[in-house]
């Protein structure tokens, strides 16, 4: 079967407190120069019809008032 | 422009579908900001001018029914807020009172029902961080959270999505922070649907003469602004002043969800503890709804001072924030502290030691005026007095119903026989164990927590540096106020006392949420004037003061209000956190007895709704009675008599002792002939409804000099009740099945 | 006896366990993430809470502080550490105790009261001269977290259980959270690092449930009850 | 500064009640033929220094116990 992946992150202005509190932790761990952290979700799965993973963003993987995502096709379609 | 979520922000707004439509004409501004004409026409005048875009923005939301109260304040004037024990009272962030030993206990309940309609985790773990900082904003440190949520019914997926959303999201933010959550309550009605309530209450403990109020003093003081970052979280409504730099496509930059930050929580309330132990503040106050406009002119206005503030020293989270984006953000975490000047840099210390912003923004001056800068050009200048007080408040329009507006649905067959209507109604959501929610919370941390959720009829807290205890409940039966909003109301606030009284507590201060519809609607109106009169008049008459409190109005569905659902919080206080009692049964062969002024009917109960036989009107409560009851069910628990005390509350006499029975694995064998001969017919006697009703057990001798009626005993593996033709006897076994079934019923979304 | 009980941003359980190692006769003192010097402190107990708010994974920031550091030579010295919850997740992220804390199976927190087996050893800082009456050796303790799921690769596990270092279980039918073999709480080869997912700082009033948690500080202070 | 992007996910074999929720609640949705899905966590940053991130990982952003990493330059170094 078809193998995705789906990459879900906060939406451009919504507090990401992760990548905020990663992002402070940082130069404390010796990694100075990092910026703009943001952490998200990546999904991994394999559907027999890609064309409805947008479908399931929305409705379940996402939460689509605070998050955005991407769909990426891994390999061939069937 | 859109309008989305307009109202995700605050809550108690006017829903969107009360809000002026786009039409062929385009609105003015103020219009679509939820100004009337009348009070723009107002504000022209106390300014002598046309507000520009960031005055506008400003009275827009002072001026909003969540930051004015314009509909309900004349209302809560009735309330009594005065008493001994009062530390604070209404008009500060939270209300306290007086434990003893130099200690007061700050508390208060708030609503987050309209952002939780949207996005029911962060709605409900930002309701949380916003009760928390309104207590933390006096100088107390939280010790407990309740909450109390309304949801439709269990069987809607919208229902079980919103409450999973919900209990999660207080969990996160509560057991992040380290703050327990020991009680609350759930209900689930059809009139909830899409409209739930989340409101949440903190209690927190401090040492009274080191609390702090928020008044700004000090003309050439500095205002400091602490902890998170300013981004453009719940500008929503306000957008349409923006100008074009935010183009079409770029609505996604100004949230309507914000986001909650425990760990930013954490840091800003041990900060904000260390800052105000040190003695470095002289004034502190929580951003809430409005963010920087409400907290910084409130804290003017209570001063009598005036604030200078520049936006630009405002640490940003996103670049290019306009001035008024800055002004009215409500990004979480933050807190604004008036600290003298000397001290700002020993202030900026603390704040860089548990690593959270601190900035200095502004400062406190003899003008009376709210003056906004941009790198010290002057973008808006307004009286104080005109922002915070200038509002018109409103009389509004009551009128009764003509009969019951929320509809009726039949979920119990007709023949059903006494076993089959104990097991629905324990199984009824609304009436089951809650476990399946507050496990999910943190109970214990803190190690104050002597009476768990579920042990005991109210949560008990150790307080050992006052050297006792206190009890708190959380209560609020809408659809019961429903029936009739006076007498459903008093009901409220007595659920409350005789809850306490179950632990041996007394009463100290009531607070309060106040969750109805529309007030410009009369029926609304009606509830919330009938609402309001039976909370002052019960409080009144138990002489336990009001010290604060919240209003969240405009709570209606396409299908009309919600339940009119006043909330009522109620702390008190016990000698001897050893000395107190539980609801579980304890002995095989106590006696078990009722006591009180119990009299209970089917009108407005859980069965009535099973039956789908709701109507109008309940029987008044004889609140001296209920008063007189509760106080000789907390001496004898002082005094060691009885082996548990439980209020008779939703499900009636049955319910109430499969509850004491689940709770100990013990049965019991009950006789109702006594409410019989009080004129109850076997079904009220069962499972009717009705204040003043303490089902307690112990040592038969002792109940005499109670007043206490025998009606049974502990013992065996059934409940096994004698009610003339209606008796039954049901496996204590089978008896918790059903009650324990939430969690089944909840997690069916998940399946 | 002196106890150090560590505080991260964002931990909340340290005043709780300030308490329990007072309740439990010692001296007791914090110490602050920064804070490189554990001069003084015989037992560092590493409290629960949210350090780092949990992001990212339980216990992955707050295992780089300066405390941390300390901890981990005087634990190499013999030192007894005791990690709580996240105390217990911080020093499976510092390598100072085998495993790793994953998501509760049914990814809900849960706060509840539980039995805790307490494995029988032969090791110096967990013996307990009663520990061969069945009876003692439950404990009934709370627990609370979404992130306790213990695990470690089966030949890690199979180690472990040989080595004796599985110091606590949850009860037959009590583990919360999916747990490998029910293991609440392990130790380190030489015993005197113990981590444990319930909270025993939570268990040492009458008032507030039972007081079975003092065992397990008694037990780390190697003095038991 | 050139950004990166990091894909951690769950160690084949380690269960992922993470992923398994998702696959139970695909046929209430009406999602059928939708398999082994895997969720894994995902953060995008600027690095200064790219070359420091596998170290960063190592370290900090996975549990080699428990996780695998996969690190993508997002676009051309500076
Ligand atoms: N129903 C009520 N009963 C008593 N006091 C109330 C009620 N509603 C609001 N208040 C009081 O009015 C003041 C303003 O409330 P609110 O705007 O919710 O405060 P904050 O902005 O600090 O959250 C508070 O002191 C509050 O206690
Ligand atoms: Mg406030």
């Amino acid at each position: 079967m078809p193998r995705a992946r789906v990459l879900i992150r906060p939406k451009e202005g919504i507090l990401d407190p992760q990548g905020k509190a990663v992002e402070r932790a940082l130069p404390a761990l010796g990694f100075e120069g990092i910026e703009h952290v943001r952490i998200g979700r990546m999904v991994e799965l394999e559907a027999e019809d890609p064309a409805r993973l947008a479908e399931l963003c929305e409705k379940l993987l996402a939460n689509p008032l605070i998050e955005d995502y991407e769909i990426e096709q891994l390999d061939g379609a069937a | 422009m859109t309008r989305a979520g307009a109202d995700a922000g605050v809550d108690g707004g006017p829903s969107l579908t009360s809000l002026p439509s786009t039409g062929a004409e385009q609105p003015a501004a103020y219009e679509v900001l939820g100004l009337k004409e009348a009070e723009y026409l107002l504000i022209v005048e106390k300014l002598g001018r046309e507000p520009n875009d960031v005055e506008l923005a400003m009275f827009s939301l002072l001026w909003s029914e969540h930051c004015a109260y314009k509909h309900s304040r004349k209302l809560l004037r009735r309330l009594p807020t005065e008493g001994e024990r009062v530390v604070m009272g209404p008009g500060e962030n939270a209300g306290a009172v007086a434990i003893g030993n130099g200690h007061a206990v700050a508390f208060k309940v708030e609503s987050h029902n309209h952002p939780s309609a949207v996005e029911p985790f962060q709605g409900a773990a930002t309701g949380v961080g916003g009760i928390l900082r309104d207590v933390f904003a006096l100088g107390a440190r939280p010790i407990a959270i309740l909450d109390s949520l309304r949801f439709g019914e269990i069987d809607s997926v919208r229902s079980r999505h919103l409450l999973d959303g919900a209990v999660r999201g207080i969990g996160h933010y509560g057991n992040s922070i380290g703050v327990p959550n020991i009680g609350g309550e759930i209900y689930f009605e059809a009139p909830y649907e899409h409209n739930c309530l989340v409101n949440a209450m903190c209690v927190g403990l401090a040492k009274t003469d080191e609390m702090v109020r928020a008044a700004a003093a000090g003309v050439g003081n500095a205002v400091v602004l602490m902890g998170a970052s300013t981004g453009r979280d719940g500008i929503g409504g306000a957008s349409v002043l923006a100008s074009a730099e935010l183009g079409e496509g770029d609505e996604a930059k100004r949230p309507t969800v914000q986001i909650g930050d425990p760990f930013e929580e954490s840091k800003v309330l041990e900060c904000c503890l260390e800052l105000l132990e040190k003695g470095l503040l002289v004034s502190l106050q929580d951003l809430g709804a409005a963010g920087l406009t409400s907290s910084a002119s409130e804290m003017a206005s209570a001063g009598g001072v005036g604030i200078d503030l520049d936006v630009a020293r405002v640490p940003l989270r996103e670049a290019d924030m306009e001035p008024f984006e800055i002004m009215v953000s409500e990004s979480q975490e933050r807190m604004l502290g008036v600290v003298e000047p000397a001290r700002v840099a020993e202030v900026i210390a603390v704040c860089e030691k548990w690593q959270t912003g601190a900035a200095e923004i502004g400062v406190v001056t003899d003008s009376g005026q709210m003056r906004v800068l941009r790198d010290g050009t002057l973008v808006g200048e307004m009286p104080v007095e005109a922002l915070v007080d200038g509002c018109p408040l409103y009389d509004l329009d009551p009128a009764e119903p003509e009969g019951w507006i929320y509809g009726n649905r039949t979920t119990l067959r007709e023949e059903a026989t006494s076993e089959e209507i104990l097991l629905a109604l324990l199984a009824a959501p609304s009436v089951a164990s809650k476990r399946w929610a507050f496990e999910q919370y943190d109970s214990v941390v803190g190690s104050r927590t002597v009476r768990r959720p579920e042990s005991a009829d109210a949560a008990v807290l150790q307080i050992p540096e006052a050297g006792n205890a206190i009890a708190v409940s959380i209560d609020g039966n809408g659809r019961r106020v429903a029936c009739d909003p006076y007498a459903g109301t008093v009901e409220a606030v007595l659920e409350c006392a005789q809850n306490l009284a179950c632990v041996g507590a007394e009463p100290l201060g009531v607070t309060n949420c106040l969750n109805f519809g529309n007030p410009e609607k009369p029926i609304s109106a009606w509830q919330l004037d009938r609402a309001v009169s039976a909370l002052a008049d019960t409080c009144e008459a138990l002489g336990v003061p009001v010290v604060g409190g919240n209003v969240s109005l405009y709570n209606e569905g396409p299908e009309g209000p919600i339940y009119p659902t006043p909330v009522v919080g109620m702390v008190g206080e016990l000698p001897d956190p050893a000395v107190t009692a539980g609801s579980a049964f304890a002995r095989e062969g106590d006696a078990i007895a009722l006591l009180g002024p119990f009299s209970p009917s089917l009108a407005g109960t859980e069965l009535a709704k099973q039956r789908g036989e709701l109507d109008m009107g309940l029987p008044r409560s004889d609140i001296t009675a209920v008063a007189a009851a509760c106080t000789a069910v907390r001496d004898a628990i002082r005094n060691g008599k009885l082996s548990s005390a439980h209020d008779i509350s939703d499900g009636g006499l049955a319910c109430a002792l499969a509850e004491s029975a689940i709770a100990s694995g013990l049965g019991c064998r009950v006789d109702v002939q006594p409410l019989r001969e009080r004129g109850c017919s076997p079904e009220d006697a069962l499972f009717g409804e009705g204040t003043g009703g303490f089902l307690i057990s112990g040592d038969r001798d002792s109940f005499d000099s109670l007043g206490a009626i025998p009606i049974g005993e502990v013992g065996g593996s059934t409940i096994e009740v004698a009610a003339g033709d209606r008796s039954f006897t049901v496996g204590v076994g089978a008896a918790e099945s059903a009650w324990r079934s939430l969690s089944s019923q909840a997690e069916a979304a998940r399946r | 006896m002196r106890w150090g009980v560590l505080q991260f941003p964002g931990s909340c359980d340290e005043r709780d366990a300030l308490r329990a190692c007072t309740l439990s006769g010692d001296k007791v003192r914090l110490v602050w993430h920064e804070e490189r010097d554990l001069d003084g402190i015989d037992a560092v107990v590493i409290p629960g809470g949210f350090s780092y708010g949990d992001y990212l994974r339980a216990g992955a920031i707050a295992r780089f502080s300066p405390a941390m550091e300390a901890v981990g030579e005087f634990a190499a010295a013999g030192g007894p550490v005791l990690g709580i919850c996240n105390g217990f997740q911080v020093l499976c992220e510092a390598g100072l105790l085998p495993g790793a804390l994953l998501l509760n199976e049914d990814l809900r927190f849960h706060c509840r009261q539980l039995d805790l087996i307490e494995e029988s050893t032969t090791t110096v800082h967990l013996s307990t001269p009663e520990s061969a009456q069945v009876d003692s050796r439950t404990l009934s303790i709370p627990a609370k977290h979404g992130e306790g799921r213990y695990y470690a690769p089966d030949e890690m596990l199979d180690g472990l259980e040989a080595n004796g270092q599985v110091a606590y279980r949850y009860a037959p039918g009590q583990n919360p959270n999916g747990s490998a073999r029910d293991i609440a709480g392990v130790r380190n080869a030489a015993g005197n690092v113990l981590g444990l997912m319930p909270h025993p700082e939570h268990a040492v009033d009458p008032l507030t449930g039972s007081t079975d948690g003092l065992r397990v500080f008694q037990a780390v202070a190697g003095n038991p009850a």
